[in-house]
Formats: C-alpha cells, structure tokens, sequence
C-alpha cells in the first residue's frame, strides 16, 4: 500500500478546515472496509486519511421525536443493537444487518456505505424509501438533501471535494407504516447483492389498502433507484396478492440493469420484480396488514 | 503363470487374444518372452531401458512406475495401459 | 498381530482422544509458515501478468532496483536456463522441469493472466510492492484460448510449439497441438451400444475453480555462506518441494533442507513450487532471510486451481436397468502447462458400476489458464456428476427407484473395471443397502418443492512410499517421527496405530513431522494415503521395535529369544508365567541392556484400497429465484476401519462442503480477454456456515485385506458426489436437468423458465 | 523521503503494548510482524474470510482492515489472550473436543468471533451461531462441528457461576 498521512480531527470544525485544505486528496475514514481495501488494491490513493470517529457527531446516534439522527460514521453493528431503533426503523435493521457479515459490521457504516455509492450498496435503498435526509457540512456551510439525490453514478456522490457526509435524518414513520429490506444473494451471506430492494407502506386505518408506498431498487441502474412508479402505481389500491404483484411488474419494467459477473441482465429483470414484491409482503406485515389472495 | 491382458491395439499380434500367459519374475523378463513367443510384440511395448514412452503397466491391480524393472510374484496379473497414438 | 477380520477388540483403534496439535492450534501458538520471522528478514512480492497470452519482449526494472528500501528484482532471466526434462514427480507422476520452472516465473512468454514475470525484495512488503509498480513490461499480446473446444480446434493459437506429454498415473500423448490425449478401452463397446434396448446420450460441462485453502502459500528461505539452503514452507509434501527446488536451481539434494510448518489446508494444491525458487534465489543473492507470501488474488490468479471439463457420456442399457455398455469422452484443461488430472478422472469414472463393454476417450487440454492442479480426488467430481446424472436420467426413463437401479449394476469384489483390473475387495451393495435402510431415505419431504437426490461415488488413493522412525526411551515415552505432513490429524491416527501395536496408551506416544534431513524420504500427504500409507510404515516399525524388544527381554530373563512372546502389551514367556513385563516396564530395562532402541521403516504400498461413498441430499428450491436450499444430507462411507471416527466423519463432512460449493456456487469467471475476473473471496464463492446443513455422516466398515487394521484411504471420495445428488435432487423437485455446473440461480432460473416457456 | 512513523499506545489482551508504525499498516500486520503475535491469521485481507478476526473496544472485527494507527488508546483482545494461564478458555476447549478444526487456520478467527457472539448472546441458536459465524469461511469441517462446539461452550458458560 502507498503512504499517507494520518489526521485525528475531534471536531467537526477542525475536520471541515482539513477538508478545506486537502480536498480531493484526502479521503475520510470511518468503518475502512471499502477504503482500506481500496487503498490496497492500489485503487485509492489519497494522500491524507482522515478518522472521522473521534467526532463525536460522527458516530451518535439521536432518536427523538422528530426522528432519528445518524452520525454519518456510525457502525453498522450499533445500529442493530440498538432496539428502540431496531423497533421504530425494521427496514434499516435489516440492512444494517446484511452489510458483510458480524465482523464488517462491527466497522462499516451506513454513511460511508452511502458515500461509496456503489450501485448494489445495501443500505441506500432503505435510505431513500425511508426519507431520509443526508446533512452535508463543509466550512463553507451546511446544507440538506434527500438521500435519494446522493448518489450520482458508481462510485460518483454529490459531495463537492471540501464536503463531507455528517449526518443521515429520518423522519418518524407515519402510523400504520412498515418498511423492510431483502436482497437476493446466491450464497446465504458475504455476497454482494444481485438485486437489493426496499419498501416502506403506509396503510389505512384497517390495514387493507396502500395509502402511500415507496420503493427503492439496489443493482439494477448507475444508482440505487427510487422507482416512484411502482409506488404511485399501488396507491389508494387494496393490499392483496394482485396489487402487490402489480408493483411487482411496474418495477420491473423500470429496471435497467446490466450483466456483469455478479448475475445477467435478464436474471436481474426477473428478480427486481420478485425482491419488491417479497420487500413489500414484509413491509405490509410490519405496517400491520395482511397481503389477502383476492 | 502371470496372465498378460494385451491391449486392444496390440491383440493384432497374439492372434486376437486379449489374454496371454507368460512367465517371467520382473516386466523386462516378461516382455522378452512376448516377443519370443509374438516376435514384434516387443518392440511395442519396450523402447530401451524404459517402456514405450504412452505405455503404464499395472501390476495386480496397481498401476507400478518402476515400470519396466517392476518385480513380480510369477503369480500376477498384469495389464498395459497404453495412451493413443499420436496426431 | 492383529487383523481386521474378525478383529473386534481393539484397545486404541476406534477410540477418539483429542488431537496432540489440538491446543497449540486453539490457543494460536502452532506455528505455520508465515509465523516465521527471522533477523535481518526481507519480503518479496510477485509481478503478475496483466494478459492471458503474451510474448515477453523487454522488462526494464532500473527504477524499481534504484526505489530505496529495494534490495532486489528478479525476472525469468534470472534463473538457470533448463532444458525440458522429464522428472519423476514423487512417483504416481512425472514433470517437465522447464515446465515447472517457468510456471514460478515466466522467461519469453506469459501464458495466463496472474503468470509472474518478476519479483522484488525489500525492506517490507509495502516497498516490494512499490517497487512492481515501477518494473515496465513490454508485452506482445498474443490472441488466448480459453475453452476447450476452441483449444482443441486445428487452427487454434498454440501455447507450446513443443511440450512433453503429461503423466499423471497415466502417460497422455500428444494428439492435437493443444492437447495430450489416452484411450482406455474394456471389452467391445460398439456391440453393447447395437445390442442395447435403451442408448442413451449427453454432455456436461463443469467450470475451472480453486482447491481454497484459508492459509495463502508463503515461504521463508535462509542461504547460509556453505549453500545450505534452508527452506520452511507450507507444504503437503516437503520432499517434493525439495526435490523441485533442486531441480530448478541446479542445487544438490542435500543441500536443500526443507522443514514443513502446520498446513493449513491443500486439497491437492500445495505440493508444487510456486514462490519458493524466487525466495531461494533471492535469499542467495541478499545473503539474507526472504519470506515471500501470497496475497489472496496472487493464489486465485496463480495457483491451484482444478479444472473445468467437457464430458460426453453414451450409455447402454437392458430394459430392466442393467448397464451393458458405456462410451465416454472427458476433455478436461491442463491449463498453462500438461499433465492434468484427466487421467485419475478416467480410472474411476465408471468404476462402480459393473459393464463388461466401455471405452473412454481422454484429452488433456492446454489453455491460458493456470498450470491445473489436483484437488481432493482428482478430477473426480466432474465424471462423477456426469455418471451419477445418467444414472438418474436411466432410472427415470425405466421408471426404476435410482438405488434399485445403481445395486442392479454395482461393481463387486472381482468385477473388471475400464483398464480390464479386477476390483479388490469392497462392499458396495452393502453400502447402498446401508443408505436404503437409513431413516433419511424413507423420511417425509417438506417445503415448498422439495426434492431428494442420490449419488454414489468410487476412489482409490494412492500407495507411495512413507517413512517413520520409532523409539523407545528408556523412560517409557515413545517418539514417533514420520515423513508425511498432517493435514487434518493424521498424528493422532498414526499414533494410533502404533500404540495399539505396542501395547500402550497414545498419551505415550509424541509425533512430529522433521524436516527433509532428518526422516527418510516419504512421499507428499495426498490421495488420501497419509493414516493408511505412513500407517503400514508405523505398523512395521512398531513390529521392528517389539522385536528387538523381544530379544533384550530374553537377554534379560536369560532365555531362548524363540520362547518370549508380546501380547496385549506384554512380553511374556511361553513356558514360565512368572516373567512377563509390560511394555513399560520394559523400556525402563532398556538403559541397563544396551540402551534405547530406534528403529526406522520405508515402505512403498501400490494402493490404499477402494473407497466407496453414497449421499443423500434433500433440498428445497425457491422457483422465484432459483435458489437451491439444502435441508438435509447424509453422507454413507466405506473407510475399512475407522482409526479416530470423529476423525473420518471430519473429513466426509469437509469433502461434501468442498463439493456443494464445487455444484452450487464455486466458478472461475473469466472476461474474453482472459483476465480472472473473481480475485476475491466476496466474488469467489466458498460456502459459509450458512450454506451447509448440519451433515450427517455413516461410516461403514469393510476391512482392506491389505493393511493390518483394515483402513481404506478415506479424505477423498466424499468430495465427489454432492453434484451428482444435487442436480438429481433438482430434477426430483422440479423437473429440470442441469448438465452444467456450478447450478447457481441464474442457471437453476434460466433452465426454469425455459421449461415453463416450453410447456 | 517522508517519515510517517507514528508511535501507538493500545492494551492487547490486558497488558499496554506501545509499537511504531506507518499508518499503511494494518491492525493485523502490526499484531503479527510488530508484535509477533501470530495466532491471527491473514487469509484474504480484505475482509471475506474472517481469519484475522479480533475484538476490538468489545467489537469483532477483522483486523485486516483496521489501520494500526486506529488503535490508539484501544483495547484489543486476540486469540493468545483467551486462555488463563494453561487452563483453556471453554471455547477453545470445545474446539478441540468436538474436533471442531483439522488444519487449524481459521480457528483463531472463529474462536475470536464466538467469543464476541456468546459475549452478547449467552445462550445463542444454532441458526444464530451460523447466522454470526458467517464471516469466517472454513474449508475443511462443513462447519457442523463448529457450530456445535461453539454451542456446547455457550452451555459450560451459563451453567458456570
């Protein structure tokens, strides 16, 4: 591996200002896991790395009524021990806990999963069906954008090269809500998805029709995508086998996938629809509803 | 005795037999008496100090690399193994 | 002296006591190759080949040589130029030594991608791999063949103008310009096929994949001022690598002393040099310790692996399932370099089975893709899923139960196999009986579309020579030295099987494994011959021992030697009952009678007897997907005599996880160019804890007439069935018939809906 | 040509450790090659084998992608801290009775990864045990026997008092 120079900041000021002097040749470290292998395999070589773990900011994690705050260098695995999260946010639970295996998570995070924005990350389709919203800092200021904007193609963020990722909000999931998460592998785990996709529901009162429903797919375009059409195309419909097979061939239809070594185009078509109808029988289940044959 | 399994390549020259007996305590005493008794037979399968190159000899059911100076126990079955001709 | 027949009271043999390595290994104190670490130590790192097929026209390593840190480049000029010559390979096989040479470090032309083309020592491995950044090669790159059937075509690129036909059990000759070729042939396969009620025809292909051992291959080399060159490694067999080394540096035998560290892991790839000769070559010329290790995608681009084949079977059956006649054709890579394990795979591709007319046609095919080797019953597993799939395709067609089908044709003791040598002694039907009369056979199928499948599987290992050395100490301790590596806790079986000859608990018995100065020359640990071969060697040094134990006892009760008996344990005399002394006792005696006694003993057995196995699998599919989940399997083995049964049980458990991966996930992904496109173990798909069952394994007993204790060879055959019983179970749970491995979902789903588009 | 050496302070397996080291180097080179603490074993370094698993402020991890430097005021736990003097840790003396390992690569990392679980998990199922052991790949056992090792230990430490 190159060498590099090593940089503790404790604050969110002092890490702004390296990142105001450094810019594109530094990178900032939190779980390592795609960055020091990156770094080994010679792919990334930034002359400055940055912990980003001593910033307390950087690794809390708030629940309020306003919603959940993320540090953006979170570990995977405090997420997922966490159960008063793990109860109101299902569906970031299961990607926090698919992320690599036990070993990973206990490093990577969601943020630095979102700032990798690799096609097939399994964290980011949750993110978008569950709103959230990814606070950007730079000693330039602060600014707010969902996370569905974030990612611009493999690999590619919005993040100007004085910018970092601070934080990920969500909001409170409305009543009668569920989300999940799936992805399909062909081992039982340590695989990167083929497909990857995620639902969150809000259901009426009685829990048998679609009020609202988001709909994320991982692997399937340059970027994790947030297929409104499958969503809106269940809208106001009732939860039954039909519709949730519906979104199924709407999302479908809006896969663009290609082949690499990971699975084919057309294997990939196939599963899109079938991972966003097994993420949204979960979703229903969660939000409290039952999917019904008719 | 030991019984000599000819491969089929070869029978051409013990008038179609596929199995022969022959006495001798090691390979090389063996093939020597082949070829008196099959003259040419020999040459197929010895080429100097070693066995044709492509030839294998299996002694009782065990392919032997001492090949041409394996022993035998007068009493044994053995088997050439040949590769196919070239080209 | 005790027999398996009949024998039942084995004091030792059958027991289970925890492995003498057992702690060193969980408390992370046992040592394996790279937890050497020497003074004044310096680290190499290999420069691989970015193309497939390539000619070599210039390497400039000036920049890297002037990189501070950089003791030394090394690129294939470096090495003696040899000419090809043809060694014995410990003796089941013979190499080219040029062949060898240049597979460590390319001269003229690369012939795969990850083919090393130089290397670099330096004061750490992060400088040496600075320094390969600054090495400039210029390639001509050359168009690559990648697939048999393009390799096998007339006017295919050519890796080798000339090359020396491999030899691995079988001699191949060369028959095409990519390829050597053997027939094999029993009897009159044409008269079966036009005798025959039902023919039946297919072809399989399965896919080139890594024997994925966790240790990486890593060596440290010390060359002292008197050209000693001391070499620890990780090594199934550290004769052979001694051997190589030799040949490749034109260094004399004994001047080469190669210590073997704890293995961790090799499944047939860790017998051949790979980075040992740069390590050697750089030591000599630093005057200094150099470890040269491997990274994870150096093992998967450089190493290994086992290869893909194309197979075409035609069978010949009667109306009631009995098989008259078979026509096979295996097409199997070699990779870079001749002398795959084609030929192992012929031997025991029908063997099993009893037909009295077949015929096997064999190539040994040279590609760009790594120099192939063996991996747990070489080249097994491909012929076996083919076999194993027609005899389920037969069974189906003839509407027969596949294990009526499979105990109406099983081979037994005395049946002619393909090379016209009858079957030693096996219990085949018994064996099958065995599954068929197991609760899992007759057990209820649950989930969505299950389905059961089974297959049936034959091996026989290798003999070779093995060497051990026993002493009796006057203290009553008793030090076992023997000349093969343990791999998976061959020790304990070994001294096993010396305590029980001598009468003693194992507790007293300490193994090691001494380096190549220090133990007579044994071949590698490979062909499941380690606990049966060494164990001969063992069994004879024991009798040696309580012979010249025999004697000093008479000389101390001053009586006629042929009067003093040993049994259970203890010297007695035939006509007094008063003098009897155990074997501890006596070797407190040994001090006062002329001191402790060693003895030493080689020997050379041509085989280790057959080893049957059958599995039983049970699977689930998810159709959406694809997906195959396992919900049960059964392994049923015949191992002659279980010395440690946790032991053999061990081994069939880790040979079928081998071979799920092997069906299911396990593939080398190539793009057109060549380059290896799944360097990682993300992308190369060894199963996890999560993909395998809790598997069951029965062991069955029929002793081999020819060991002492009746043991069989016992860590290969397990690997070979689970793609068979796999793709048969696939077939019984939906109706689909892979011929192709590995049956990842993409293929399971493809073949799906090719048959729903069909009907 | 720049000096990145930097000097670390860190407790492994309870006692202060202080070693220098570039900041290229990994949490594993520094156990095995600084410190000569070897029981961690590399087997892929980049996270998918599980071999170099240690547990880091209470956390496994694999060590392969933790930079030395990262260690600072950390405490770390390996393989060669888990027994007590010569008495086995119930782990370790599982693997051995249930021959839990044959060539004994990955034992290390699969010991370090359990310990982690039955820390937070006393009594764990066998599907959580393979769920949580996922990360560290074996090639020889099936891995049957570890999961039931690693069960039979959850057992002996609950019952202990």
């Amino acid at each position: 591996m190159h060498n590099f120079d090593f940089k503790k900041p404790s604050s969110v000021t002092e890490l702004t200002a390296m990142m105001t002097s450094y810019g594109r040749d530094a990178r900032l470290l939190a779980g390592g896991t795609d960055l020091i292998v990156g770094m080994r395999s010679g792919n990334l070589r930034p002359a400055v790395v940055i912990d980003a773990k001593k910033i307390p900011t950087m690794v809390e994690i708030q629940l309020e009524k306003d919603g959940l705050t993320l540090g953006a260098a979170t570990s995977c695995r405090r997420i997922w021990e966490n159960r008063q999260v793990a109860d109101i946010y299902p569906a970031l639970i299961d990607s926090a806990s698919l992320i690599g295996g036990t070993s990973i998570q206990g490093r990577a995070s969601i943020g630095g999963n979102l700032c990798n924005a690799s096609p097939s990350a399994d964290s980011v389709p949750t993110l978008i069906v569950m709103r959230a919203v990814a606070t950007i800092v730079s000693s330039r200021g602060t600014r707010t954008l969902p996370v569905q904007d974030f990612c611009l193609g493999p690999r590619k963020n919005v993040l100007a090269d004085d910018e970092l990722l601070l934080q990920l909000h969500f909001p409170p999931p409305p009543k009668h809500s569920g989300g999940a998460f799936n992805r399909f592998i062909p081992r039982n785990e340590m695989d990167i998805a083929v497909v990857n996709a995620a639902a969150e529901v809000e259901l009426d009162s009685s829990h048998t029709r679609f009020v609202d429903v988001r709909i994320a797919i991982g692997a399937i375009a340059p970027t994790p995508l947030f297929v409104s059409e499958a969503g809106n195309a269940i809208k106001n419909k009732p939860v039954n086998r039909k519709t949730i097979d519906h979104a199924g061939d709407v999302a479908m239809a809006c896969a663009k996938p290609i082949s690499d070594l990971r699975g084919t185009a057309d294997q990939r078509r196939d599963l899109t629809r079938i991972m966003t109808i097994r993420a949204l029988e979960m979703a229903v289940r969660r939000a409290g509803g039952t999917v019904t044959d008719d | 005795m030991n019984r000599i399994w000819i491969p089929a390549h070869l029978q051409h020259f013990t008038n179609g037999s596929e199995r022969v007996e022959i006495s001798g305590s090691n390979i090389r005493q063996v093939i020597r008496a082949l070829d008196n008794k099959y003259p040419g037979l020999g040459e197929q399968l010895r080429e100097g100090d070693m066995l044709t190159p492509g030839m294998t000899v299996a002694i009782n059911g065990s392919v032997d690399h001492l090949g041409l100076y394996a022993t035998l126990d007068e009493d044994s079955e053995i088997h050439f193994i040949p590769a196919i001709e070239g080209g | 002296m005790k027999h398996a027949e009949g024998q039942v009271d084995f004091k030792v043999i059958g027991t289970t006591p925890e492995r003498p390595d057992g702690i060193e290994k969980v408390t992370g104190r046992a040592r394996f190759a790279d937890d050497i670490h020497l003074p004044r130590m310096l680290f190499g790192k290999i420069l691989r080949s970015p193309h497939a097929h390539a000619i070599i026209k210039d390497i400039d390593t000036s920049k890297a040589r002037a990189l501070p840190g950089v003791h030394g480049v090394l690129t294939g000029g470096d090495f003696p130029q040899l000419e090809s010559t043809v060694i014995p390979h410990g003796g089941a096989s013979t190499i080219d030594i040029r062949d060898l040479a240049e597979n460590c470090i390319a001269r003229d032309k690369t012939l795969y991608d990850g083919h090393a083309v130089a290397a670099a020592v330096a004061d750490n491995y992060h400088i040496a791999e600075q320094a390969l950044e600054l090495i400039e090669v210029d390639y001509e790159i050359l168009e690559p063949v990648l697939e048999i059937e393009d390799a096998l075509k007339d006017d295919a690129p050519v890796l080798h103008e000339t090359f020396s036909p491999g030899r691995f059990i079988l001699q191949t000759e060369k028959s095409h310009s990519n390829a050597g070729s053997f027939k094999l042939k029993l009897g009159d396969a044409d008269r079966a096929f036009q005798n025959a009620d039902h023919v039946l025809e297919e072809n399989f292909q399965t896919r080139c994949l890594h024997q994925g051992y966790i240790e990486p291959h890593s060596v440290t080399v010390e060359w002292s001022h008197n050209d000693i060159m001391s070499v620890w490694t990780s090594t199934q067999g550290h004769f052979a690598i001694r051997e190589q080394l030799a040949f490749i540096l034109g260094h004399p035998l004994n001047k080469v002393k190669v210590t073997p560290m704890e293995i961790g892991g090799g499944f047939g790839g860790k017998d051949q040099v790979y980075i040992e000769p740069i390590a050697a070559m750089f030591a000599k010329k630093t005057g200094r310790p150099v470890k040269i290790a491997m990274s994870r995608a150096d093992m998967l681009r450089g190493t290994g692996p086992s290869p893909g084949a194309n197979i075409r079977v035609k069978l010949a059956a009667k109306k009631d399932g009995t098989l008259l006649g078979a026509d096979l054709t295996l097409a199997y890579e070699a990779g870079a370099y001749p002398g795959g394990p084609v030929t192992s795979a012929a031997l025991q591709a029908t063997a099993r089975y009893n037909i009295p007319d077949q015929q096997i046609l064999g190539h040994d095919v040279l590609l760009n893709k790594p120099k192939m080797k063996q991996y747990r019953a070489p080249g097994g597993l491909p012929v076996n899923f083919a076999m194993e799939s027609m005899l389920d395709i037969l069974a189906r067609k003839l509407e027969l139960d596949p294990l009526e089908l499979r105990l109406t044709n099983a081979m037994v003791t005395g049946d002619r196999m393909i090379t016209g040598i009858p079957c030693q002694k096996i219990g085949g039907k018994e064996l099958l009986k065995a599954v068929q009369t197991h609760p899992h056979f007759t057990s209820p199928l649950t989930g969505r579309n299950p389905g059961r499948g089974l297959a049936y599987a034959m091996w026989f290992g290798a003999g070779m020579t093995s060497s051990a050395v026993l002493t009796a100490n006057p203290d009553g301790s008793v030090k076992l030295s023997v000349g093969t590596p343990d791999l998976s806790g061959t020790r304990m079986t070994l001294a096993m099987q010396a305590a029980e000859t001598l009468g003693i608990p194992v507790s007293s018995i300490s193994v090691s494994i001494p380096d190549t100065d220090s133990i007579a020359f044994s071949f590698m640990a490979v062909g499941s011959r380690t606990t049966h071969s060494t164990g001969l060697a063992v069994y004879d040094a024991a009798q040696q021992l309580l012979r010249q134990m025999t004697e000093r006892a008479a000389l101390y009760w001053d009586v006629d030697e042929t009067d003093v008996t040993f049994s259970d344990g203890v010297f007695n005399h035939q006509k007094d009952s008063t003098l009897t002394l155990t074997f501890t006792e006596m070797a407190h005696l040994l001090e006062k009678l002329g001191g402790p006694i060693t003895v030493q003993s080689s020997v050379t057995p041509k085989s280790n007897g057959a080893q049957l196995t059958a599995h039983l699998v049970d699977i689930d599919v998810d159709t959406e997907t694809g997906k195959i989940e396992i919900q049960r399997y059964t392994a049923f083995q015949d191992v002659g005599k279980a010395i440690h049964p946790d032991y053999v049980s061990g081994q069939m458990q880790g040979g079928v996880a081998q071979g799920v991966g092997w069906a299911l996930s396990e593939a080398y992904q190539y793009d057109e160019a060549g380059h290896l496109l799944n360097t990682t173990l993300l992308d190369y798909r060894m199963p996890t804890s999560l993909d395998l069952p809790d598997i069951e394994t029965v062991i069955l007993e029929t002793p081999n007439p020819n060991h002492p204790f009746g043991v069989r060879g016992v860590g290969e055959s397990s690997i070979m069935p689970p793609a068979g019983a796999l793709a048969n179970a696939l077939y019984d749970a939906v109706g689909i018939r892979m011929t192709a491995l590995p049956m990842t979902p993409g293929a399971v789903l493809e073949k799906l809906k090719k048959k729903q588009r069909g009907s | 040509m720049t000096d990145y050496t930097t000097r670390i302070t860190t407790v492994i397996n309870g006692q202060e450790e202080t070693f220098f080291c570039e900041p290229r180097e990994s949490l594993l080179e520094i156990l095995r090659d600084r410190l000569q603490l070897t029981g961690t074993k590399e087997g892929c370094n980049d996270g998918n084998c599980g071999a170099c698993t240690v547990i880091l402020d209470g956390v496994s991890v694999n060590s392969c992608c933790v930079l030395g430097v990262e260690a600072e005021n950390a405490s770390i736990e390996t393989i060669e801290g888990l027994a007590d003097g010569d008495s086995l840790h119930p782990l370790q003396q599982a693997f051995i009775r249930e021959t839990a390992l044959q060539c004994g690569y990955c034992t290390p990392g699969l010991i370090m990864a359990a310990k982690d679980l039955l820390a937070h998990e006393p009594l764990p199922s066998n599907e959580r045990i393979r769920l949580w052991l996922a990360n560290n790949l074996c090639r020889c056992t099936g891995y049957t026997r570890i999961i039931k090792a690693v069960a039979q230990a959850a057992k002996e430490l609950h019952q202990k008092p």
